[in-house]
């Protein structure tokens, strides 16, 4: 038994016991100053996790200032559950992602499933039918016996929980690279759907009205989850144990369909999930976001263990948990719906007009304050920012073309690198198809999932190449937007918008700080030109282990429209005979490539260049193209060049071939990852239309030879049989997993 | 020749959702009496004698495989199997 | 014909399900929830997938003894068509409406593609429409789909052609290559692979359209007159 | 009170893949000497006195929903817990 003998004010004040809750000197005099008396116990509790990077976005703030937020279909930008983008016919589409990277380097298995059931909480409480999840993942090598546990229990976490749920898995990416090893990165997206009239936001409004928890009851998990998830990963990170929550996916699917139930009762005034510190967070916010003042009795918080105290209560982060303030006298109303589902709304608190965050235990008040200082007032951090060496050092590089004798080979191997690898491993244990809407499954561009009733669908996509980001944060942040765009277009989509993760070191370090706002410049500018606002996202800082900072990883999910079912186009090559067009010119760019990497066991080099502009152009050109209804196929080319590209086009056919023809360099035309550059199959009869409409090389043909043959000029520089190209890229993974357990 | 019952339960303050299911569903069976359920693994391992301590081996198997130290207790037992 | 797709509050292919039966083939169909009392007023009734009660102990074992699972049992006895696909397959096998059991998934993942089935006979209510022997593909999505029953039970379901489904690649180490059995009757089928993801060309497929149109028609035969 | 813990385990003659699995885990993780691993749940029930007969309340519960006795053996133990 746990008998609660909690510091008193003054204790906390000379021991400096708020320093192991991760507040500063400065940051304890600010509270001090602001409430004008010293914190309690829980009170101390309520702003080191309000306060955590996590929460307040006290160092990364300044930095998303940058993104561009609006636009024409914007309906709801960062700052809610999840933002919106209206799609037309009252419908919108409802995405955002996160991250749940530490608790998933130290139980992968919940730390990832958590992670899933965290996002999907998100866009239920915008009102929205969650339609599909995408994930992007980052290891360290799968030689290492602790990354084939971790990426085999994240993979196994993210399918018990989406398969569990109902939501199908429809996408996402992984790559693999020693800066990883000990920090891997799990960012989880979801997607939902919603008609206008029932968008909802986590706002506490009404004097007198009701505050309602529903769902899981409240345990001592993940206490401090948000300050620890704000903290680098050290030897001792094993202690901060209780940080990792199980989850119960039943209850969420529970907890979902009671809501979206809900969101239709006009007893409802405001909704929000109790995601990073749970209770504290949720209430806080959305009094705040009201302009009103909130009090609860967490006598009546329904709790799993005994003897939980009032500062536990409050951080606690066990999951399948909502907050809902409903009107004064509709509350039976409310519990009639949840117990349909089983579950028991109740009665907790309830909104006041004087701003303050009151709360009630035992009879006694045991904190009461501004809910602005909370919510609002964190500091905020401009961290000083500074130029790494290496990156000089890679700009004055010259662009090199790496020596390769056999270009077979070469290609096999590229193709047998995990980052190049079919994912099937991965995305069979995802259900994929639940909800029978998904076009497009896993394994083309970007995944393509069709809206019920309508001649709509959505495409979507996560990206990111970090090794590009690495060597150039603000050219690697555009390209991965780029990219992005890329992806959806190829499926026959219109890019809407995007929501990020930046995934970075310490940011307390100055170089690291300089790569978060190089990226963040060149996700600004891509965004800008290619008109996706950014409407929600997340920060992850301190990856690092031991001191070494992951590669700089702002991933990108982005969501397309497509406006009729007959514009989805995949990446595979349909019939023989088609033409094989090369869009984009290709140059001598190997800096962060898959070959860089497979020679010298490292990158180094400038990355590829990216003219926005011209990138935006090329898009539009593909994308009418496919809508004109003459595309067969579209590819984008990244990773491991053209040779890579043109072999995945032929892996879904039975008995296609191609032959194609390159020029110039061989290696480079093959291999380089130059940017902005499209693979497409036309009809013969469409290649006069075609090519008035599109700036494209013919470089080939499709054929029924089962062989990819690539001659330069007139000599032959590359023959396989498709079957052993796909036997390599399809046989990776597992054979990597399998061959040393 | 020694069988090893090795016990894998979740720490008591993590959450057991499949115990909570199968707690709820008795009572809804009309067992108002079972209040509680915790659900674990069970694990026999048939494990030959060897130059390595025992103890240690089983202790090593269970940290590093069998249970994660994270959200999961175990314990185990040793049993002596005669040779048939 | 009229069908219901029961829900339990952890089903998840239930819309799927509802969908199949009123956009593709075109029959009247609603949503009954696990609490209902009657199923008197269907001619047809639909286990869906998904996990029923979360499932976390056994696929299908809470489930059960939902009330619902009564009304099924007395109209597996008035001989009604009754499909239960995925967790409505484990559901069927733990309610002791179909023999046998099901054990994880030999790769110990859950596993989700299309995968070619083999119609082992056409002579049910349920595949009427298909060849004898004809290769049919479906998508399976499930983590225990590893059916098992004893030896005796086996030599039974053989000896009544009660192997409707087999795997042509065995995708979760199922005994036999079993995907789908049918109860001696002829009226109860289970099976893991799910027909209601295989109704529409623009998923990929339309072969599980069948299945249900069998169903259809021998209801229609059985049932209506001047059918 | 009564603290009854459950053992439910795969019948012999049904094969354990993830028993299976866990053997080959460990052999490849250098355990050689660990030659079979036979995995089920362990779950303790904590029941109230009652009128029933806690044997039978027990056996029921057991093959009503927490074996499956089609591929699944189970046993158990009682204990009684002294009230705090
Ligand atoms: N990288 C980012 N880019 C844009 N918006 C961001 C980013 N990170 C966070 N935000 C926005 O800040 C708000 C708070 O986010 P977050 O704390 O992740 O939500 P929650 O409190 O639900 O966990 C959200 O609206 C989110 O979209
Ligand atoms: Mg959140």
């Amino acid at each position: 038994m746990l008998l609660t003998l909690e510091p008193n004010p003054n204790q906390i004040k000379t021991e400096k016991l708020y320093q192991q809750m991760g507040l500063s000197d400065e940051e304890f005099a600010m509270i001090e100053d602001i409430i004008g008396r010293t914190p309690n116990y829980t009170e101390t509790g309520l702003f080191s996790v309000m306060w955590s990077e996590h929460c307040s976005y006290k160092n990364s703030k300044p930095v998303l200032k940058k993104f561009p937020v609006t636009g024409e279909r914007v309906l709801q930008g960062p700052g809610e559950g999840a933002g919106i983008v209206d799609i037309g016919d009252g419908q919108a589409v409802v995405f955002k992602i996160e991250s749940h990277n530490h608790p998933s380097a130290i139980e992968p298995y919940q730390g990832a499933a958590t992670g899933v059931g965290g996002i999907i909480r998100d866009v239920f409480s915008m009102g929205a039918r969650p339609i599909a999840m995408l994930n992007s993942l980052r290891f360290g090598e799968l030689d290492s016996a602790r990354v084939r546990y971790l990426f085999k229990e994240v993979v196994a976490g993210i399918a018990g929980y989406g398969n569990c749920i109902g939501i199908p898995t429809v996408g996402g990416e992984v790559q693999f690279d020693p800066s990883y090893d000990g920090n891997p990165l799990v960012n989880a997206m979801c997607v939902g759907l919603i008609n206008h009239e029932d968008i909802k936001k986590g706002q506490a409004h009404g004097l007198g009205n009701t505050v309602m928890y529903v769902g899981a009851k409240t345990g001592r998990d993940g206490i401090h989850g948000a300050t620890f998830a704000s903290e680098e990963l050290t030897e001792q990170s094993d202690e901060k144990r209780p940080a990792v929550q199980v989850g119960d996916p039943f209850m969420e699917k529970l907890l979902l369909e009671a809501c979206l139930e809900l969101i239709h009762s006009d007893a409802l005034v405001g909704i929000q999930d109790m995601g990073a510190a749970g209770l504290a967070s949720s209430s806080s916010e959305m009094a705040s976001k009201a302009g009103m003042g909130i009090e609860m009795n967490l006598d009546l918080v329904p709790q799993r263990e005994t003897g939980m105290t009032a500062y536990e209560m409050m951080l606690s982060e066990s999951q399948e948990r909502m907050l809902i303030v409903v009107k004064k006298g509709r509350e039976q109303e409310i519990n009639d719906l949840f117990s349909k589902y089983d579950l028991e709304a109740v009665a907790i608190g309830k909104v006041t007009d004087d701003k303050q965050f009151r709360l009630i235990h035992k009879g006694e008040v045991v904190a009461d304050l501004p809910v602005d200082a909370l919510a609002e007032d964190a500091p905020v951090y401009h961290k000083p920012s500074k130029e790494p060496a290496y990156f000089a050092e890679f700009q004055a590089t010259e662009n090199e073309v790496p020596q390769v004798d056999d270009l077979k080979d070469t290609l096999l191997k590229l193709l047998s690198q995990p980052t190049i690898a079919s994912k099937e491993w991965i995305y069979e244990q995802y259900d994929y198809m639940v909800r029978t809407n998904t076009v497009v499954s896993p394994g083309s561009d970007a995944a393509v999932t069709r809206i019920r009733g309508t001649r709509k669908a959505l495409a979507m996509t996560t990206d990111c190449n970090s090794r590009y980001v690495y060597l150039d944060p603000e050219t690697g942040g555009k390209i991965a937007v780029a990219e992005a765009a890329r992806n959806i277009v190829c499926s026959g989509a219109e890019p809407l918008a995007i929501t990020d993760n930046l995934n970075f070191g310490n940011p307390e370090k100055p170089e690291v700080f300089w790569q978060i706002e190089k990226a963040a410049d060149g996700i600004s500018e891509a965004c800008r030109v290619l008109e996706t606002p950014v409407i929600g996202g997340n920060v992850s800082l301190y990856n690092e282990t031991s001191g070494t900072a992951i590669y700089p990883t702002p991933v990108i999910g982005m969501v397309g429209l497509v406006t009729d079912l007959d514009h989805i186009t995949t990446q595979h090559f349909k019939t023989s005979g088609d033409l094989i067009y090369l869009v984009g010119e290709t140059k001598p760019e190997f800096g962060g490539s898959e070959l860089q990497k497979l020679l010298y066991g490292k990158i180094f080099g400038k990355a590829p260049e990216l003219n926005i502009e011209m990138e935006k152009e090329r898009q539009g050109q593909v994308l009418a193209a496919i809508r004109a209804g003459l595309i067969q196929s579209a590819h984008d080319l990244s990773e491991g060049g053209l040779a890579v590209a043109l072999s995945e086009c032929l892996f879904a056919g039975e008995g296609l071939g191609a032959d194609v023809n390159i020029t110039g360099d061989s290696i480079s035309a093959l291999f380089s990852e130059t940017q902005s550059r499209f693979l497409l199959s036309v009809k013969k009869e469409h290649q006069a239309e075609f090519e008035s409409l599109v700036d494209a090389s013919l470089i080939g043909e499709v054929n029924e030879s089962a062989a990819l043959r690539v001659l330069n000029g007139t000599v032959p520089v590359l023959e396989s049989l498709v079957d052993e190209l796909k036997a390599a890229w399809k046989g990776a993974i597992p054979c990597l997993l399998k061959s040393r357990d | 020749m020694f069988k090893v019952k090795v016990y894998v339960t979740l720490r008591e303050s993590v959450l057991d959702p499949q115990g909570k299911a199968v707690t709820q569903s008795l009572n809804s069976l009309n067992y108002q009496e079972v209040t509680d359920v915790r659900i674990g693994k069970y694990m026999e391992l048939m494990i030959e004698k060897s130059d390595r301590d025992l103890d240690e081996v089983v202790n090593e198997i269970c940290t590093k495989l069998l249970a994660n130290p994270v959200i999961e207790d175990y314990r185990y037992e040793v049993e002596e199997c005669v040779a048939q | 014909m009229k069908f219901a797709v029961i829900v339990f509050p952890g089903s998840n292919c239930d819309v799927d399900m509802f969908h199949a039966i009123q956009d593709e083939l075109g029959e009247e169909v609603e949503y009954v929830w696990h609490d209902t009392e009657s199923l008197a007023e269907y001619d047809g009734i639909l286990l869906p997938g998904g996990f029923s009660y979360g499932d976390y102990l056994r696929s299908g074992a809470i489930a059960r003894f939902s009330n619902v699972m009564k009304e099924v049992v007395k109209a597996a006895e008035a001989g009604k068509p009754i499909l239960g696909v995925c967790n409505g397959f484990q559901i069927l096998l733990e309610a002791g409406l179909l023999p046998g059991a099901m054990r994880r998934n030999e790769s110990l993942s859950f596993i989700c593609k299309p995968v070619e089935l083999k119609v082992e006979t056409n002579r049910t209510i349920f595949t009427a429409e298909y060849e004898q022997g004809q290769t049919i593909t479906i998508p399976v999505a499930h983590g225990e789909g590893n059916y098992y029953c004893d030896e005796q039970t086996l030599a039974q379901l053989k000896e009544n052609n009660q192997i409707v489904f087999t795997y042509q690649q065995n995708p979760n180490g199922s005994l036999e290559d079993i995907a789908g059995i049918i109860n001696e009757k002829g009226n109860v089928l289970g099976m893991m692979p799910h027909p209601e993801r295989a109704v529409d060309e623009l998923l990929g497929g339309a072969d599980g359209l069948k299945l249900f149109q069998s169903i259809v028609k021998t209801w229609r035969e059985a049932n209506v007159v001047n059918a």
